[in-house]
């Protein structure tokens, strides 16, 4: 070990290392966001998706599902229901819940009306779109 | 604790112990990024090649020259003040410091050209590491030029002595691995195809 | 013999522009080919291996940073030497 | 106990533990729901009782935080607290609050309750660990603010260490990177970028500050080892921790819709991160090595170790596991997240509270150490706990290869619920597991009633 090796130094070179890295870090989020509006699919950004993201939140679907694979792994991927499933089916899923096969993971009832029903499946639509380097893998998701 | 006193033992890295922690890591991630250019070029040679093409080599060139002249600064100024001379080794680092800050600008004219022609880092994968290791290269250079500042105003007042000048040594020991980090990149990135 | 030791940072600091001059006309003569890439890269990690011993002064210490220092050169360059070779395929 | 305010710190590891032991319940509940789906349903439905998990986890980390910066502040400023009322006061209304929430998750469908706490004035309910009602995110934005304020106006009248330094900066970074759990923009990708910039930049950020800070108080303390020294290593400990960490939040860029430069700058940086949990590891059983005296409380000495084993276990070696982005493609948001979470969490963060708690609840009973059978009981709580979940880990990290095999790399990929009847035995093990650290908990809590001959201050 060097003889020389100081606190402050030590001091010195954590400041210094914290605030580059969080600069670099900024810096890399400025260009993020500079070039999301050509990956984000923020122009398909309807009324009924905004309102379908708050039903989305505020019936805590991500308490069990993932979306884009960050959530809870209880329950599918919903990134990409939309394709996987086609919109019917959702809608017919959502309204048939909970199932009640005993044993069986069971998806609450939510009440929702037919037409939080549709701006729910714009929203999963609109998520669906994202650019997301090709994840999942495959349609399971 | 006594205060820092260099006794220059000759097996000790030059300068506090503590830069060369953070040294080595960044000459670990620049290793990594370096391989990993190496090996998506492998992926993709003909892409890569034909953009490396667009890149201006004698700017590139021209900042290795510049970067290895401010290293050379740094070592006799580093020479200066083992031999207690605060003034003169200001006097060196204040030469490496403007060529630090001619290396920015000759890079800032680089990137607004790539700028101006729309090339960001998700134009492809070649600017993607083109754009990545310069701008984190460039970073470097502009946090090795606030060390050199704070050295230089240390040393304008009398700071050092030939007992204590690790601070010197510390800095230096950083600005030559932006000194050398550069020297890879420069052939990897500019000319190798 | 105390002027040599003062001479000997200019002496490689010359070298290194040398070498770099060397690098970029190579480059400009739009060479390209096993031979010539594995001679960049050789001049490459000379010209870093240069900078960490003269201008570091690594050379004066242990050699467990010296050879820390030597092998992380050998392993990069080889590692971009095997990805090269790969590209040539 | 070398000043009298520092007994506030007994309040908040009261209530950490109990919170403890209320996260422990509902993991056990979620464990079993995994298997037999409808238990409980629709009484408390997963989503719920995920929610009541995670959120308590959160708060009784907090609470041991604070708790422990109660104590050890006093203890390095070398003064009173700044404000012991405050202290207590913040304390009953992060308890009420806390409990008020858990309440209103288990008792109110939670779009009611979303309702009712006014987000339709400013939407940040319903995203994953952020699920709080929006006067409980209020809440604990004033309850980190005075504990700050609290803690700055002790260090500033007193003695300034870099562990009350790196302590009080973790804590600053805390309270600010959770303002941006108001931000909640309709673009989903932004929502979700910067939705970490709480999440990883407090866990894999500023958290580490804290932890790093707790770590040294106490190894200084029971090993008797130069302060320089430790102070030494504690910066260079977290100056590798900010290095890789900051811009290793991108390996959670990879796949949300960010530009795709974020798989290499991620899955770099990231992969460096397990550097600093083993040099902390180093660190500590360096110091314990050379320590120059025997500390009587050799349950604290275990915590300690083991909290930079498990941390460099579960934060570096399963987070490496599938940082990097061509493997993460496959792994990203499976059971194998799972088992970096628990194993990440318990080895970073609730070891070094227990550790924390280990060391100064002795001390705030009025004695240096626990008597010989205490102790005993709490190495044994140690083990089964940590090898528990451990164990746990494993069991997710097996359901996790299975499922990204069956799921995703196979030829003929199965759908999730498929692939979850398959794995089930995996997950029936982990609930196993899960009662071993019940068990754990459970003898954790019963040695702080063990009665016998303790130790005195020298």
């Amino acid at each position: 070990m060097s003889a020389t090796f100081t606190k402050s130094m030590a001091r010195n070179v954590f400041y210094g290392g914290g605030v580059f890295f969080f600069l670099l870090f900024i810096a890399l989020t400025f260009d993020t966001m500079k070039v999301l509006p050509k990956r984000d699919n923020s122009q398909n950004i309807t009324p009924a998706v905004e309102h379908g993201k708050k039903l989305w939140e505020t019936n805590n679907c991500i308490g069990c599902h993932t979306l884009l694979g960050e959530g809870a792994y209880f329950a599918p991927e919903l990134g990409n229901v939309y394709p996987r499933r086609g919109p019917d089916f959702i809608k017919a899923w959502i309204k048939g819940q909970p199932t009640g096969v005993p044993g069986r993971r069971q998806m609450p009832q939510f009440n929702l009306t037919d037409a939080e029903i549709d701006d729910l499946v714009a929203f999963l639509k609109y998520a669906s779109e994202i650019n997301t380097n090709k994840w999942p893998p495959n349609i399971e998701g | 604790m006594p205060p820092a006193i260099n006794i220059n033992n000759q097996d000790d890295l030059p300068g506090d112990f503590a830069i060369w922690i953070f040294i080595f890591a960044e000459m670990l991630a620049f290793g990594v990024l370096f391989v990993a250019y190496a090996f998506s070029r492998a992926q993709d040679v003909e892409l890569f090649n034909a953009s490396q093409l667009t890149l201006s080599r004698i700017s590139g060139a021209i900042n290795t020259l510049v970067l290895i002249t401010s290293s050379y600064f740094v070592v006799q100024g580093v020479a200066a003040i083992k031999r207690g001379l605060n003034k003169q080794c200001a006097h060196w680092l204040t030469g490496a410091f403007i060529l630090g800050g001619v290396f920015v600008v000759i890079k800032m004219v680089e990137f607004h050209a790539k700028f101006a022609a729309d090339i960001t880092m998700s134009t492809n994968n070649f600017y993607m590491f083109y754009l990545s290791l310069t701008f984190f290269h460039f970073m470097h250079v502009l946090m090795g030029m606030v060390i050199l500042a704070m050295i230089i105003m240390k040393a304008k007042r009398g700071g050092y002595s030939t007992q204590d000048y690790v601070g010197v040594e510390t800095g230096a020991s950083f600005w030559h691995m932006v000194d050398f980090l550069w020297i890879i990149l420069f052939p990897l990135v500019y000319i190798i195809r | 013999m105390a002027n040599n030791k003062a001479l000997f940072p200019t002496v490689i600091w010359l070298t290194l522009v040398a070498l770099t001059i060397i690098t970029f006309s190579l480059g400009e003569s739009a060479m390209s080919g096993k031979g010539v890439m594995l001679t960049l890269l050789a001049i490459t990690m000379i010209k870093s291996q240069l900078v960490a011993n003269y201008f570091m002064a690594l050379r004066k210490t242990k050699f467990l940073w010296r050879a820390i220092m030597f092998g992380y050169f050998i392993i990069v360059g080889s590692l971009i030497a095997m990805a090269y070779l790969m590209g040539l395929k | 106990m070398k000043y009298k305010s520092q007994a506030v710190a007994k309040l908040y590891f009261i209530a950490a533990i109990g919170l403890f032991l209320g996260q422990i319940l509902f993991g056990l509940i979620m464990g079993l729901q995994y298997v037999v789906g409808d238990f409980l349903f629709p009484v408390i439905p997963f989503n719920v009782a995920r929610m009541v998990h995670t959120n308590l986890l959160i708060v009784w980390l907090l609470f041991g935080f604070m708790g422990a910066s109660y104590y050890l502040i006093p203890e390095e400023s070398e003064t009173e607290l700044y404000s012991p009322k405050l202290a207590i006061i913040t304390f009953w209304i992060f308890l009420v609050a806390g409990a008020v929430t858990v309440l209103g998750y288990l008792l109110v469908p939670y779009a009611s309750l979303a309702k009712w706490t006014g987000n339709d004035l400013l939407n940040t309910m319903g995203r994953e660990f952020l699920e709080q009602p929006l006067p409980t995110k209020v809440g604990i934005v004033i309850v980190a603010l005075s504990w700050l304020f609290n803690i700055v106006m002790t260090v500033l009248k007193g003695r300034k260490t870099a562990i009350s330094i790196v302590l009080s900066l973790g804590m600053l970074g805390l309270a600010v990177f959770f303002l941006f759990s108001f931000y909640n923009p309709v673009n989903l990708v932004k929502d979700k970028f910067y939705w970490w910039w709480v999440v990883h930049l407090w866990v894999e950020g500023v958290w580490e500050l804290i932890l790093g800070a707790m770590l040294a108080f106490v190894l200084i303390k029971v090993t008797g080892v130069d302060r320089e020294v430790v102070e030494k290593w504690l910066y260079v400990i977290i100056t590798m921790t900010l290095v890789t960490g900051i811009i290793g939040t991108g390996h959670h860029y990879f796949w949300i819709g960010a530009p795709a430069y974020w798989q290499w700058w991620g899955s770099v940086f990231s992969a460096l991160e397990p550097i600093p949990f083993l040099m902390m590891t180093i660190f500590a059983f360096n110091m314990v090595n050379k320590r120059r005296r025997e500390h009587p409380n050799k349950a604290a000495v275990l915590w300690a170790l083991g909290t930079s084993v498990m941390a460099f276990l579960g934060a570096g070696l399963w987070g490496f596991l599938h940082t990097l982005a061509p493997i993460n493609y496959y792994t990203h948001g499976t059971q194998l997240t799972a088992a970096h979470g628990h194993l990440a969490f318990f080895g970073a963060y609730a070891l070094v509270v227990l550790t924390m708690i280990s060391y100064a609840m002795p001390i705030l009973r009025g004695r240096a150490a626990n008597p010989e059978r205490a102790q005993i009981m709490e190495m044994w709580s140690f083990w089964l706990m940590t090898i528990s979940m451990f164990f746990i880990a494993l069991f997710l990290t097996g359901a996790g290869i299975v499922q990204v095999w069956l799921q995703r790399m196979s030829p003929t990929p199965m759908s999730f619920m498929a692939v979850q009847d398959q794995i089930s035995i995996f997950y029936w093990a982990r609930e196993g597991a899960g009662l071993v650290f019940l068990i754990g908990l459970l003898l954790y809590i019963g040695s702080f009633f063990v009665k016998g001959e303790s130790r005195a201050f020298e």
